[in-house]
């Protein structure tokens, strides 16, 4: 088990750095998936069985699905990646490097201070999770169903055509609708519905 | 330098991941189920942000026909 | 099955929310708002009997559902407390709902706010059945104050017309003024007693406070501040006559069976106060009195047939406060009942004259209706029978006969208040015969253009049956409420009779018919005469604008109020706000500047940040 | 740091258990290609393969040597390292998922406490082969194929695993010889029979047999996701669709219909017939039914699977929590 946990870790963090400096999109998820599910046999091996599970279901089962799906939909084809490419390049790195070398010597620090003793933490049930997550953390449970509902709505709402329509009816002069609506565009049009021919 | 929506997205996930890994590690540290809580907190936000961030994605897509965050700067102050 | 009691309250409410959330067609809205009323009141049946048949201990049973709050020493329940003056509330109320319900189905059938309207009806009953089933003084406030919402919500049902708002919120704000009086003597109980469930309160007080101690005549005198406003008793019955604004089966719902009858309800729950505060309970008596006579008058002068009708109101809740206020509980309780079926028979049946003329409200428009009508006309004069009290065979006799013996035989009676009661009989039945004779008699002048249908009639069926048998139960009454309500006659020497005291009144009412026929049936030039005359002009000027209270309060409060806002418009504290508004809008437009919408600022913002705080957290 | 790796039913002899749930299960998957056109024939009045050996048994052999012998084409536009991975990846996910099957008392590779959750893990990372397939191809009906197939595995996977958390519930584990174990006296068909109809639907879209094949739908797209393929990946994919097939039908066998449980015949029998009734099902299916239209199926998924699966769970969790 021990062999199984440093192996995946460091399958997980090449994987990572695989996947920040890919410039197809497609492969950089592919990195990313795999990074998740070395993650997912890290929490194995550490001893969260739910949570091992949970993170291949949700995050590369679902999350991940997501970004393929949306990156297919966009279908960015090669002109992407090298333009992807092109703005990998150059001394931009400077500063993001500094700050994050910055950011890693602190942790560094911290972690050195702190003299970590050895402890076996043991295995913690599913059942054990549940309980708490029902319990003490009920409030917490709420909070995020309302929050994904949160978000159901809003990507529902950014996902609506409703935009498209009202500009696709003054398709020869949209700024005209625009104008005309004064910028509401999802009102645009239904004052001037009734004249038109 | 990553300007690309899609892949800023990915850096957060990853983010989002590492910190989640660093929570599972502390709970299962001292034994207990916290860790794993937080973590699934982490999960619910990671998927509403990713659902709410792609759907922007396809919109500025569509307004703007490159994924460059640089020109999605339209709520500057 | 007294667990059912819960769901009595819980029915019209859940009916209120599924009508306001969901869409329904015209025909389910109407089954589920009449469905859940009926549900109601067959629970309420069922508790009734199951209350009967097995009279639980001390004769109350008590339901607690849930701890509401728990903070400090404060801790109110969602509970129901269930006693024999509960339960004949709650059966009232739940009925003549449900009749009123069935009857707006048809009334209301062309109105575009159809769901709307029973959401709003619903949630008045509910509201209503738990303000009269709770068990301690928050809850009831929270039922008081949801039938204020609703009454505000349905005054200003037609809000399109400005004035119905209008009208709406008046009747919101002054009863407010009263709740904000009750609220405070909410404060004041709990302080000085540390508690708001009824029956503990009512034990403590009785304890700590003796009779006629300063604080307990606080407190009656605050409860009685609430209780007026939301009685319409002077002098905060300003907002009742207006309340016609709304749709007449929400007067008949607002007058007979819930609202007005609140402020009694709050004083017979919380009667033992009153007995410890007898300054407070002769001020309840007197407010009463004042208010009979008041509204009476106003009523006798009144065009608007529903305008009668709410000074008829006010006048008999006026009865009802003066029968609190000599100690006559049980007969404030029994004219409440039987002034539920009258009075709710009396506006349904004004409903079905008004939709009949077209919307006409003046009874001068009106006339010859006798046969045209002949159904409204019959429940009409049954119901006006029994609100002036014929004698013998209406309910409404029975009851008042009652509350005008209390007057002078009760623990406060004496023969004052007996005669301003008779003068109320008087009042009484001058301005309802008036009513029917200037509606019913006489010559037609207007064209009959609708008739009601079947669930418009069964409920006035019913009502006028109830009307007149209702008066028959006043013993059984009487024992029933013994246990909580006790009836007890003044220990001070009467030299007349209650027998005695009922033929005054029947003379009194024979008198007042023969004077209304003379006047508004046989010889109308008399009245006219009378009123164009130079003093009883003015007279009735006075006494059609409610004895100026509405022009009095205008000068007094609102004017000087606006004045002073007017001349306090520049003080230092708005330099103030505007100086703390001044500062943000610096703030933003400093902080505007690093808004530049571009990504990798902020996500480098962020991380600066971050180093930042970690390094304080580590070097500090 | 060890978690509870192996649980009471994992076979003593782990190499020789993996080597003959292998065996067992691809060979299985090959006689389907055979038991299914024989079947979908018997069911439209057809003969169906009937001319090489005994009942046309060996037609299997014929066409495996057919895919081995043919030319294992890359096409030029493609990406090369994705396409070749895509079809591995169903094969690798679906035998994975056979891992955690109990067959019978010892005839299973690895009793795991988590056993559900790896099998919905590993279904929904098979997707990616789809989806990725599509993808590499670089061709427009293929890329229609995995845009199709990445939005019909999320929406059906939702309820998929919401339908099974009844059953969790009443087993009170996530362990699959647990569940079998706790339908020792009523198999749980009874009390999750709506769970049952939603994953056996879910279970369909899962496998992406009709009615829910239109990720490859050949009237409209060609030949869906595996258009481009040939030759040896192309057989992965056709065979990875009989594995998965025989993977939902034991999935269901395990869940509802009480696993190896029986009289008088072996265990492992038991299991077998059991299992093969819902292949015959899952043909029959597509010898019966017509395919959804796309708008249909997403709408469907989520408009009245979902709310379903979510009415169950909850009147699940009352009546279980109402028992105690």
């Amino acid at each position: 088990m021990e062999a199984a946990f440093y192996i995946a870790a460091i399958v997980a963090i090449v994987s990572t750095v695989l996947t920040i400096t890919r410039s197809n999109a497609v492969h950089a998820l592919l990195y990313l998936i795999v990074s998740l599910l070395a993650v997912a046999v890290v929490f194995y091996a550490m001893g969260a069985p739910l949570v091992a599970a949970l993170e291949v279901i949700i995050y590369a089962g679902a999350i991940m699905v997501l970004f393929v799906f949306v990156v297919m939909m966009l279908n960015l084809g090669k002109r992407a990646a090298i333009t992807e490419g092109q703005w990998m390049q150059g001394n931009i790195w400077l500063g993001p490097v500094l700050l994050s070398a910055v950011l890693v010597a602190e942790v560094l620090y911290l972690i050195l201070r702190a003299r970590l003793t050895e402890s076996a933490g043991g295995v913690v049930d599913p059942k054990q999770v549940g309980l708490a997550l029902y319990g003490p953390y009920l409030i917490g449970v709420e909070l995020s169903s309302m929050l994904l509902l949160g978000a159901l709505v809003g990507a529902c709402h950014l996902g609506r055509p409703v935009l498209e329509k009202a500009e696709g009816r003054y398709d020869r002069n949209s700024d005209g609708a625009r104008a005309h609506s004064g910028g509401n565009l999802i009102r645009a049009g239904a004052r001037r519905a009734p004249n038109a021919p | 330098m990553r300007r690309n929506l899609i892949f800023i997205l990915m850096s957060i996930e990853i983010m989002l991941n590492g910190t989640g890994v660093a929570f599972v590690a502390a709970g299962s540290r001292w034994g207990q189920p916290d860790g794993q809580i937080m973590f699934l907190f982490i999960l619910a936000m990671a998927a509403a942000e990713v659902s709410v961030g792609l759907a922007l994605v396809l919109r500025l897509y569509h307004l703007h026909h490159n994924l460059d965050a640089d020109a999605a700067n339209e709520m500057r102050g | 099955m007294l667990g059912l009691l819960w769901l009595l309250p819980a029915i019209p409410f859940a009916s209120a929310l599924a009508l306001a959330v969901l869409r329904f067609s015209r025909k389910q809205v109407a089954w589920i708002a009449v469905g859940a009323t009926a549900a109601s009141t067959v629970v309420s049946v069922l508790v009734t009997i199951a209350f009967l048949s097995a009279p639980p201990v001390a004769h109350a049973y008590t339901q607690v559902l849930w701890t509401w709050i728990d903070v400090g020493g404060f801790r109110p329940e969602i509970a129901f407390y269930l006693d024999p003056l509960s339960l004949i509330m709650t059966l009232v109320v739940a009925f003549v709902s449900f009749l009123i319900h069935l009857y707006s189905t048809e009334f209301m059938i062309d109105d575009d706010g159809y769901s709307r309207f029973f959401a709003y009806m619903n949630l008045f009953v509910a509201s209503m059945l738990t303000l009269l089933l709770a068990n301690n003084l928050l809850l009831l406030y929270l039922g008081w104050e949801g039938v204020g919402l609703c009454s505000y919500l349905l005054i200003g049902f037609w809000y399109r017309d400005p004035a119905n708002g209008a009208a709406g919120r008046k009747a919101f704000v002054v009863t407010r003024i009263g709740d904000t009086a009750m609220v405070i003597g909410l404060f004041l109980l709990f302080h000085d007693l540390g508690t708001l469930q009824i029956q503990e309160l009512m034990l403590r007080a009785s304890q700590n406070w003796h009779i006629g101690s300063p604080v307990a005549v606080a407190a009656a005198l605050l409860l009685l501040g609430g209780a007026v406003g939301k009685s319409a008793q002077l002098p905060l019955q300003t907002w009742l006559p207006d309340a016609m604004a709304g749709p007449t089966p929400v007067s008949a719902l607002i007058h007979a069976a819930t609202m007005v009858t609140a402020g009694v309800y709050l004083i017979a729950r919380t009667h033992v106060l009153y007995s410890l505060a007898p300054a407070a309970q002769f001020a309840v008596a007197l407010v009463g009195a004042a208010t009979l006579l008041i509204a009476g008058f106003s009523a006798l002068t009144q065009w608007d047939l529903k305008r009668v009708l709410a000074y008829s109101t006010m006048s008999q809740i006026g009865y009802m406060f003066l029968a609190l206020g000599v100690g006559a509980w049980p007969a404030a309780i029994f004219h409440f009942m039987t002034h539920a079926f009258f009075k709710a028979l009396l506006f349904l049946a004004a409903g079905i004259v008004i939709d009949a003329l077209h919307d006409e409200h003046s009874i001068f428009r009106m006339g010859g209706l006798r046969t045209r009508l002949p159904i409204a006309f019959w429940t009409f004069t049954i119901a006006g029978c029994s609100l002036s009290g014929l004698p013998l065979i209406t309910a409404g006799a029975f009851s008042k006969d009652w509350i005008i013996w209390g007057a002078w035989s009760g623990p406060n009676g004496n023969a004052g208040l007996w005669i301003v009661a008779l003068a109320g009989v008087m009042l009484t039945t001058l301005y309802t015969f008036r009513m029917i004779f200037l509606v019913f008699f006489g010559e037609a002048s207007s064209e009959v253009t609708k008739r009601p249908g079947k669930a418009m009639l069964i409920p006035c069926f019913v009502l006028a049956f109830l009307s007149i048998v209702g008066g028959y139960v006043k013993a059984p009454f009487a024992r029933f409420l013994e246990t909580v309500l006790p009836w007890t006659e003044g220990a001070h020497s009467v030299p007349i009779t209650e027998l005695v005291s009922e033929v005054i009144a029947a003379l009194v009412f024979l008198m007042g018919v023969y004077l209304a026929y003379i006047f508004f049936l046989r010889k109308r030039a008399y009245a006219a005469a009378l009123a164009s005359s130079a003093a009883g002009s003015a007279l009735h000027q006075f006494w059609f604008s409610d004895w100026g209270m509405d022009w009095l309060y205008d000068r007094v409060f609102v004017r000087p109020l606006v004045w002073f806002a007017r001349v306090d418009k520049g003080d230092f504290i708005d330099g103030f706000y505007a100086g703390v508004a001044r500062m943000n809008e610096l703030a933003w437009r400093i902080l505007s500047r690093t808004e530049t919408g571009r990504l990798r600022w902020y996500a480098a913002g962020i991380a600066a940040g971050s180093v930042v705080f970690i390094a304080v957290v580590l070097f500090l | 740091m060890v978690p509870d790796f192996e649980g009471a039913m994992t076979s003593p002899y782990p190499i020789a258990a993996i080597a003959g749930i292998l065996i067992m299960v691809l060979s299985l998957a090959a006689l389907l290609i055979w038991v299914e056109r024989r079947l979908l024939a018997l069911w439209q009045d057809r003969y169906g393969p009937n001319r090489v050996g005994p009942f046309g048994l060996l037609q299997v052999v014929a066409d495996m040597i057919k895919i081995f012998a043919k030319e294992d084409w890359l096409p030029p536009f493609a990406d090369k390292a994705v396409f070749i991975i895509a079809p591995a990846i169903i094969m690798v996910t679906v035998l994975l998922s056979f891992a955690v099957v109990p067959f019978s008392p010892g005839i299973i590779v690895v009793d795991l406490n988590i056993a559900l959750l790896f099998f919905l893990g590993m279904s929904s990372l098979g997707v990616y082969s789809i989806v990725l397939a599509g993808w590499a191809s670089d061709s427009k009906y293929s890329l229609l194929g995995g845009l199709r197939a990445a939005a019909q595995m999320i929406s059906y996977e939702v309820f998929m695993s919401l339908s099974l958390m009844g059953v969790v519930l009443l087993a009170g584990s996530f362990r699959l010889s647990a569940i079998v174990e706790a339908q020792k006296r009523l198999w749980f068909i009874v009390p999750q029979f709506l769970g049952f109809v939603l994953f056996l639907i879910a279970g369909v879209a899962e496998a992406r047999r009709s009615p829910f094949d239109l990720p490859e739908a050949e009237a409209e797209l060609v030949a869906g996701f595996h258009s481009e393929y040939s030759g040896m990946k192309f057989g992965m994919f056709f065979v990875g669709e009989y594995l998965g097939v025989i993977l939902i039908s034991s999935m269901i066998t395990v869940l509802f219909f009480g696993g190896w449980l029986g009289p008088w015949l072996p265990p492992i029998v038991w299991f077998l017939i059991k299992m093969f009734a819902f292949i015959c099902f899952f043909i029959l299916l597509r010898a019966s039914l017509p395919r959804l239209r796309f708008d249909q199926l997403m709408s469907w998924g989520w408009k009245v699977m979902l709310p379903l699966a979510l009415l169950n769970l909850i009147v699940t969790g009352a009546v279980v929590v109402a028992w105690r």
